[in-house]
């Protein structure tokens, strides 16, 4: 008997940290326990290593492939690897109650993969498996078959947006360039994917980074673009690794470098790590971070496409845009543009966080609604809580509340509500989150990460965390409300860049639709979401409290006193409201009020 | 300026500072611009951001250096033949303006011919520019559709100082880069007013306005302005007093705002000729190393005191107000000058009025006849300024040269050798010159806390294998001696130098360099050639 | 040319020009904090802000450039709004302390606090702590003044070519200093000083001397090397507190290390102050009248002549002083005296 | 300075005009060669370069990557991604603090045995709240399991 055996191991970075490269590992050497080394039955067996399939809360995903019949299993770890081995691939028996359940494969089902449709499919770091895909096709139609003006009418007619957040069509800006007098054009492709929340472009790189050459090939014929930039994130190893890999291999290929295709036509992609700037995502702090400055936004007009790079007219499309270029000269304009609605056409990569039960990297025609996404893909609420809110768009989204469940999600629905699209993270909010705490923690953030450059960012988002901080810490004053309106309107109309611009919006999307938590917070000095610890009171349920000591141990302050196996008690003048021992309790003894 | 005067007719800048930011080329040479000069230097700067191409020529890793696009380090004193072997390059691959040859130059056929021994070969081992450098420089030069030439003391500065500045005026008319814009030959002016004194006939051979003493016209012109009989026997050159001093032809002097008893090189001679005097008369506004020589000492007013006119470099104009008033007895030089004028005169004395005086100038000089405080209280005008409505003169020669038949004349330049070169007894050039944080003989300099905190005493620059190679680690004390005499100074070992090359600043009067610098003379504009001796370091 | 109207007024402007110098053309007068002519725009004080049709949002009008048919607007309520709530935020991590501050009265920022009426300031919060001394012997660095205009670096940068100061830092810290926040050890040209638009720069030579009271200004020349830059001597009595210099001059307001902060030999104390007289050989220099000292001048002259000819004389005129006394002293010597022996220092 | 840095740097030096390398890419090498970007070495570049001191320290200063002081031998990174940050990243960053005794602004322990770090997401927000000790990535995180996660590095 010649059994065609593929096991496939979720790698993306969520299998890897839930230990995929150990289970890898036990795979291999449980094959060679098993003997099966030396048996015929090994020649195509392959272990294959494959890009995020988006469902990394079950990680280690682990495919089990025996003559086309997959079994998928969840939560694999190392030590259940021997049994997976000897019962399923050698003794045939799947292990039913390790496998996956029916929600996985609805996850799936609901979803319209064309961005992420190969992922988890071919292993990223082999050209080959891509060419099996049809890869590098549309590249060689367009350079060989195309001028470069019908490839830009392909890419207007399908009626690509930009994927990075602003939504700006594809083809017109890349008309713009072209029409510039110039004798260089350059072509970036942002993957400096700074959101808090987002995965999309990282999952995309790793799982399939030929696709985003591809586009870039093709993005770059169209404007006459003989250099093209990469910028990613330095924090991203695994993604620079295999998009090395993947720039190496197609350019032994001939993919890229000289003469593309037999043509006239040369391009060549160089790779530039971002250093650790979210502002860098912004087109022309990236631009000045490629030149080699300080990533200080520059200010518009003149647009990049106009005068960008080292003053020459510039491209700058981010992963996913750039992702989605290949299926739409493969499949044609109208094809695409029959996916999605009206006005947002094709489907959007979201990486689906928060207090949910599947959360992952999903991909949804434009115009899905919230309750869809939430509740038949990500499987509602985590835990038996009820949903509060979804941010969209990072730190320059919104807060989008119950009311809104049935919102179609593409740019102008998120966009009407007071969000955005931005690069597609989609984190869920339960009852537990306090909304004033959430704005606050974006605005921890844009303003750590504000240039400096600027006066209303530079110092109009300090003062809005300065305001924020002293609401959640029982300190907010009558007017603060108002305060934090003006001053966020301010900034948004005057900064100089994206990040200035729409730092606000956290405040103003969570003003609008939760004033009354802000009101609870500065009027009662109470938290309704219990989070801000600064507005609570901890005390121990004596009937609960087994006298276990976890909390004594956990408390920082040694407020906390009690015999073993007697009730505790915490002496509220030492308490320092951390939260430890709420944590540390693992009786629900611990109460916060 | 003598150099100039004879090719062009004319001796000062040919074109405006304003300009160079508009020269597609530069060469500097013989002049650490952004030290002396720093404000010159800026525009150079911005040239260089707006694309121009800048060469230095010095053998010192000067500042200005880091903007160049090609630093030629060629050796001191081998100037001339620097600029020969391009203008040989320029002419071997026929770079050269034909058209402003032929029709603005003449004297061409014999100079093409001295230049064919200048071969970049020949030059490499004299100057120490590689010859393929040499090409570079000639072509970057030439092919640039307008250059200027920047140079100051390092070129004049030199037993062949003349030489030198032919040599300069020779490359410019080679290439046509005279008469337009951001072209020229541009000598920067070390003083305020340099300039002006040129200008004002303080020199032994010409009246105002570079007319010649030895012009019988010229003299009945100025005997009739001036009511007086007048010599048409050309005076001595202040480096010929010394000797005339020494040997009992001069009796008597007349030194104002100056310090030659600090600033001439080889001062021990120039004190001995002071000394030999039978009347000196000093006037400034500090006690100086001369003063301490004079009979009398009088006391003057400072530029903050005065009311006047300064000349730039770029031949402008420009008003000087008083804005306070002299420390006690302390008297404007024009009321001191004005007043012995007049007693010697036997006339009454009154009481100059600076705006008279400089409409008599005006009416003595056509080139500034255009010019009155009235015009210099609104604006300052560059001359020549001919006429009420003249607007004044951006840059000189658009039409014609100032000379008969209104051409150009190419000189010959022959290589010359410094005067003084090292030897196993004096085995380092020593060439010497300012440092941005002072002035001169540093009389003003450093009595200004701040200057004086950043470059308090002087040093001598010396290259890192030298220091090796005599043991001398950085801030050394060293005794540096030449064939006149012996200083004492800490060392400052730096790549600034090249080596067998050092350098000091000429500011400090406890360690003044000009007491080892020779006064051999060039001997046409007997200039001294305080840039290059041969000096020997002890530790 | 461009032709574009701002405020209902139509303008032409060469192409290339920026909304901003439009606007200037116009005489109308837009707030800035960080524009210099004669630098780079910046566009990061965001007080030049204007509207212009068919923008969704205001855009600063110092990096705009300006186009045909532009329709633009420099004021309206939104665009005041915006600036006066830019200004105090300013001020809000600023000292404030302008009663003591060398840079009152001659302040940017003063002036728009004072424009847009801030009293009292709706965002108070955290300041800066950047209050390190620079031990530099020339420029004073209150860094906690410092509104981040960047004018500093520019010059020091475009104009200077020394780039000795930097940014440093991001985000609320972000701050200009040498690097590693050493003392500055540069060129001193003090043209930082010279463009900053609060009291974060200033010369240390300025402190203590009266910042207008009583202050004259006089536009002479600088007594210095041959550029012949134009300097405004500022005088209180008879003593020089400051010299500075037009941005509307030949050499641009830019001025040296000695021209800018070389002055004090002016009011030193080792100035001349009566004339000397050597009255034996070898003896001392001791005081002596006018009268007394010119006519032993004139008399030993004279009797020099009388012995030994004209040209037993001679001078040495002076490249530092005025032409009218070089004129005078040439004409004394042809003239007066009847020798050609006068020659000045220029070789030197 | 050392002979051999200075063989590091011209390495870095010859590379760059190789390669173009810009400022951020000379430093990122820097860094990597030399554990942290240090003062002499900048100011060896910057003259062997004729590249101003203050470029290097601006950009330095500016991305988060550059460290201007030493490092411990052990990164901790705590992601602080908005997943992990309402799952308790920041309880664990105050637990790991007193765990490693690092007051307000430390991030290097007086051994130089741990730095502690924050990091912008690192996008595995399906296993929060995460931790990076060196190269090891430890999912779904608690203050407890990670002060007995970085146990095994205290020797």
């Amino acid at each position: 008997m010649n059994r065609e055996i593929t096991v496939n191991v979720c790698m993306g970075t969520g299998g890897i940290a839930a230990g995929g490269e150990q289970v890898m590992k036990a795979l291999k050497q449980e094959f060679e326990a098993a003997g099966i080394k030396n048996a015929k039955i090994m020649e195509n067996c392959k272990l294959h290593k494959v890009g995020c399939r988006g469902f990394c809360a079950r990680d280690v995903l682990v495919d089990v492939t025996i003559d086309g019949e997959t079994s998928t299993y969840q939560y694999i770890e190392e030590k259940m690897v021997k049994r997976l081995v000897q019962d399923h691939v050698v003794g045939g028996k799947p292990i039913t109650e390790w496998l996956v359940g029916d929600d996985y494969h609805t996850f799936h089902e609901k979803q319209t993969k064309i961005v992420l449709h190969d992922l988890g499919k071919i292993d990223p770091e082999s050209i080959d498996e891509y060419l099996g895909v049809d890869g590098y096709k549309a590249a060689q139609k367009v350079v060989a078959e195309m001028t470069p003006e019908e490839v830009i009418k392909t890419i207007k007619d399908s009626g690509l947006r930009g994927r990075g957040g602003g939504g700006f069509p594809a083809g017109v800006k890349w008309a713009f360039c072209a029409a510039n007098e110039s004798d260089q054009r350059y072509i970036i492709c942002n993957a400096d994917e700074g959101d808090p929340g987002a995965f999309m472009d990282r999952s995309v790189i790793e799982g399939n980074p030929h696709a985003v050459i591809e586009g870039m090939i093709i993005g770059a014929y169209a404007i006459g673009s003989s250099l093209g930039y990469v910028y990613i994130r330095a924090e991203y190893p695994l993604a620079v690794d295999r998009l090395h890999t993947a720039l190496n291999a197609a350019r032994e290929r001939g993919y890229l470098g000289e003469k593309l295709f037999g043509t006239d036509f040369n391009f060549d992609i160089k790779v530039k790590l971002g250093a650790g700037a979210f502002v860098c995502g912004e087109e022309t702090a990236l631009i000045a971070s490629i030149e080699g400055e300080r990533g200080m936004p520059r200010a518009k007009p003149p647009f990049p496409a106009n005068k960008g790079l080292w003053g020459k007219p510039t491209i700058i499309n981010n992963v996913e845009t750039f992702a989605n270029v290949p299926p739409i000269i493969n499949k044609g304009a109208d094809w695409f543009a029959s996916i999605g609605s009206e006005k947002s056409k094709g489907t959007k990569v979201i990486a689906l966080t928060g207090k949910i039960r599947n959360t992952g990297l999903i991909e949804i025609p434009m115009g899905m609604t919230l309750k869809e996404i939430i509740y038949d893909i990500g499987g509602g609420i985590e835990g038996d809580k009820l949903f509060k809110a979804v941010q969209t768009g990072g730190p320059s989204g919104g807060c989008i509340p119950q009311q809104y469940i049935d919102l179609p999600v593409h740019y102008e629905g998120l966009q009407s509500v007071g969000s955005m699209m931005g690069s597609g993270g989609m984190v869920v909010l339960d009852e537990t989150d306090c909304m004033v705490a959430i704005a606050k923690f974006f605005l921890t953030f844009t303003q750590e990460e504000s240039c400096g450059k600027c006066v209303p960012c530079r110092i109009g988002t300090k003062r809005l965390l300065e305001i924020l901080t002293r609401i959640t810490e029982g300190e907010g004053r009558k007017g603060d409300i108002e305060l934090l309106q003006q001053l966020a309107e301010d900034v948004r109309d005057s900064s100089l860049c994206g990040l200035g611009m729409s730092a606000p919006n956290p405040v103003i999307s969570t003003i609008k639709y939760f004033r009354h938590e802000y009101e609870a917070h500065i009027n009662q000095k109470k938290c309704p979401s219990k989070t801000c610890n600064k507005l609570l009171t901890f005390f121990i349920r004596e009937h609960q409290c087994v006298g276990c000591g976890m909390c004594i141990r956990a408390c920082a302050v040694n407020a906390i006193t009690g015999e073993k196996k007697q009730p505790h008690h915490i002496d509220q003048d030492k308490c320092i409201k951390c939260g430890s021992c709420f944590d540390a309790c693992k009786f629900n003894a611990v109460l916060k009020e | 300026m003598a150099g100039l005067a004879a090719k062009f007719g004319s001796g000062a800048m040919t074109n405006s500072v304003a300009e160079i930011e508009t020269a597609k080329a530069l060469l500097v040479i013989g002049s650490n611009t952004t030290e002396n000069h720093p404000i010159i230097a800026l525009r150079m700067k911005e040239a260089v951001r707006k694309g121009a191409k800048l060469i230095v020529a010095d053998p010192r890793k000067i500042p200005l250096t880091k903007f160049a696009t090609l630093w030629l380090r060629h050796k001191p004193g081998t100037d001339s033949v620097l600029l020969n072997a391009m203008m040989n390059v320029i002419l071997a691959e026929g770079l050269e303006d034909k058209n402003f040859i032929n029709e603005r130059t003449e004297g061409f056929a014999e100079f093409a011919d001295s230049l064919k021994e200048f071969t970049p070969e020949m030059a490499e081992p004299i100057t120490g520019v590689p010859a393929e450098d040499i090409r570079k420089a000639a072509r970057i030069y030439a092919e640039a559709e307008n250059a200027g030439i920047y140079y100051a003391m390092g070129i004049t500065q030199h037993v062949m100082g003349t030489n030198n500045v032919h040599a300069v005026g020779n490359l410019a008319m080679l290439t046509g880069n005279l008469g337009k814009p951001g072209a020229g030959v541009n000598p920067l002016r070390g003083q305020n007013n340099v300039q002006g004194a040129c200008d004002m006939g303080s020199l032994p051979n010409v009246y105002p306005g570079y007319q010649k003493v030895d012009s019988p016209e010229v003299q009945k012109k100025f005997e009739a302005a001036w009511g007086k009989p007048l010599s048409s026997k050309i005076g001595l050159p202040a480096s010929l007093m010394t000797e005339a001093m020494i040997e009992g032809k001069l009796k008597g002097m007349y030194i104002f705002g100056e310090n030659p008893a600090l600033s001439d090189p080889n001062t021990h001679h120039a004190v001995k000729g002071f000394e030999s005097l039978e009347f000196l008369v000093v006037q400034d506004i500090f006690n100086t190393e001369t003063t301490d020589l004079a009979d009398v000492v009088l006391p003057s007013a400072s530029f903050a005191e005065k009311t006047g006119t300064f000349t730039c470099s770029e031949r402008r104009i420009q008003k000087v107000r008083p804005a306070i008033a002299s420390p006690g007895e302390a008297r404007e030089d024009l009321a001191v000058i004005s007043e012995i004028y007049q007693r010697l005169n036997g006339e009454a004395v009154t009481v100059p009025d600076p705006e008279a005086v400089f409409a008599e100038v005006a009416s003595l000089w056509p080139g500034i006849s255009g010019v009155s405080y009235e015009r210099l209280e609104e604006e300052s005008l560059q001359w020549p300024c001919p006429s009420a409505d003249h607007p004044g003169t951006p840059y000189l020669f658009k039409e014609m040269f100032p000379r008969e038949g209104g051409k150009a004349q190419f000189t010959v330049v022959p290589r010359v050798i410094s005067s003084e070169l090292p030897d196993t007894e004096y085995p380092y050039l020593l060439t010497t010159g300012r440092e941005l944080f002072h002035y001169h003989t540093g009389t003003m300099t450093r009595r200004s806390t701040g200057l004086d905190a950043v470059a308090p005493t002087a040093f001598i620059e010396i290259n890192p294998a030298d220091a090796l190679k005599l043991g001398i680690a950085d801030g050394d004390q060293v005794n540096v001696s030449s064939r006149r005499g012996t200083i004492k100074l800490p060392t400052r070992v730096s790549e600034i130098v090249p080596p067998e090359v050092v350098f000091i600043p000429f500011h400090y009067k406890e360690a003044s360099a000009n007491k080892l610098t020779s006064d051999a003379l060039d001997p046409i504009c007997k200039i001294m050639e305080a840039k290059v001796c041969a000096v020997r370091i002890e530790k | 040319m461009i032709t574009l109207t701002i405020d209902n007024k139509t303008v032409e402007v060469v192409k290339g020009s920026t909304v901003l110098e439009a606007a200037k053309k116009l005489k109308i007068d837009i707030p800035t904090l960080c524009y210099d002519s004669r630098m780079k725009p910046h566009g990061a004080c965001r007080l030049c802000i204007v509207e212009i049709e068919g923008m969704r949002r205001p855009v600063t009008s110092c990096t705009t450039p300006a186009e045909q048919g532009m329709a633009v607007t420099t004021t309206s309520a939104h665009l005041e709004r915006l600036r006066k709530t830019t200004v105090e935020l300013l001020l809000s991590d600023h000292p404030n302390d302008c009663m003591v501050c060398i840079r009152a009265g001659s302040c940017t920022l003063q002036e728009l606090a004072y424009k847009y009426g801030i009293r009292e300031n709706r965002f108070g919060g955290a300041m800066r702590d950047h209050n390190r001394v620079d031990e530099n012997p020339f420029i004073m660095r209150e860094q906690n003044k410092c509104v981040l205009c960047g004018l500093c670096v520019r010059v020091c940068e475009e104009v200077q070519g020394v780039s000795a100061i930097g940014y440093a830092g991001r985000g609320f810290e972000a701050k200009i200093c040498s690097p590693f926040e050493h003392d500055l050890n540069c060129e001193f040209c003090g043209q930082c000083v010279s463009v900053c638009p609060t009291g974060a720069l200033s010369a240390k030579m300025w402190a203590g001397h009266p910042r207008h009271e009583g202050v004259e200004l006089t536009e002479t020349t600088c007594t210095y090397c041959g550029c012949g830059c134009n300097i405004t001597l500022h005088s209180l009595g008879n003593e020089i507190t400051r010299v500075s210099s037009r941005t509307d001059n030949h050499n641009r307001g830019w001025l040296c290390v000695k021209g800018r902060f070389g002055y004090e030999f002016i009011n030193s104390e080792d100035r001349l102050t009566t004339p000397l007289i050597r009255r034996e050989k070898g003896g001392a220099l001791e005081p002596a009248s006018w009268e007394e000292a010119i006519s032993l001048v004139v008399d030993k002259f004279s009797a020099i002549k009388e012995k030994h000819g004209a040209d037993a004389l001679g001078g040495l005129a002076s490249a530092r002083c005025t032409n009218e006394e070089n004129y005078m002293f040439q004409k004394l010597f042809r003239s007066a005296i009847g020798t050609n022996n006068v020659d000045h220092c220029a070789r030197y | 300075m050392e002979k051999q840095m200075e063989e590091v740097l011209e390495s870095i030096y010859q590379k760059s005009v190789a390669h173009g390398d810009n400022i951020i890419t000379v430093l990122q090498n820097m860094q990597n060669e030399l554990g942290y970007i240090q003062e002499e070495a900048v100011y060896w570049y910057s003259k062997r370069a004729n590249i101003p001191a203050s470029q290097f320290y601006g950009v330095a200063t500016f991305y988060s990557q550059f460290h201007l002081n030493p490092r411990g031998k052990n990164i901790i990174t705590v992601c602080s991604g908005t997943v992990c940050h309402v799952k308790g990243a920041q309880r664990i960053v105050s637990k790991l603090k007193e765990e490693l005794k690092l007051k307000d602004k430390e991030q290097t322990t007086k051994d130089m045995n741990f730095t502690l770090e924050n990091v912008n997401c690192v996008g595995a927000c399906s296993i929060a709240p995460v931790v990076i000790v060196n190269e090891k990535v430890f999912g779904k995180q608690s203050p407890d399991k990670m002060v007995k996660n970085i146990k095994p590095y205290k020797e």
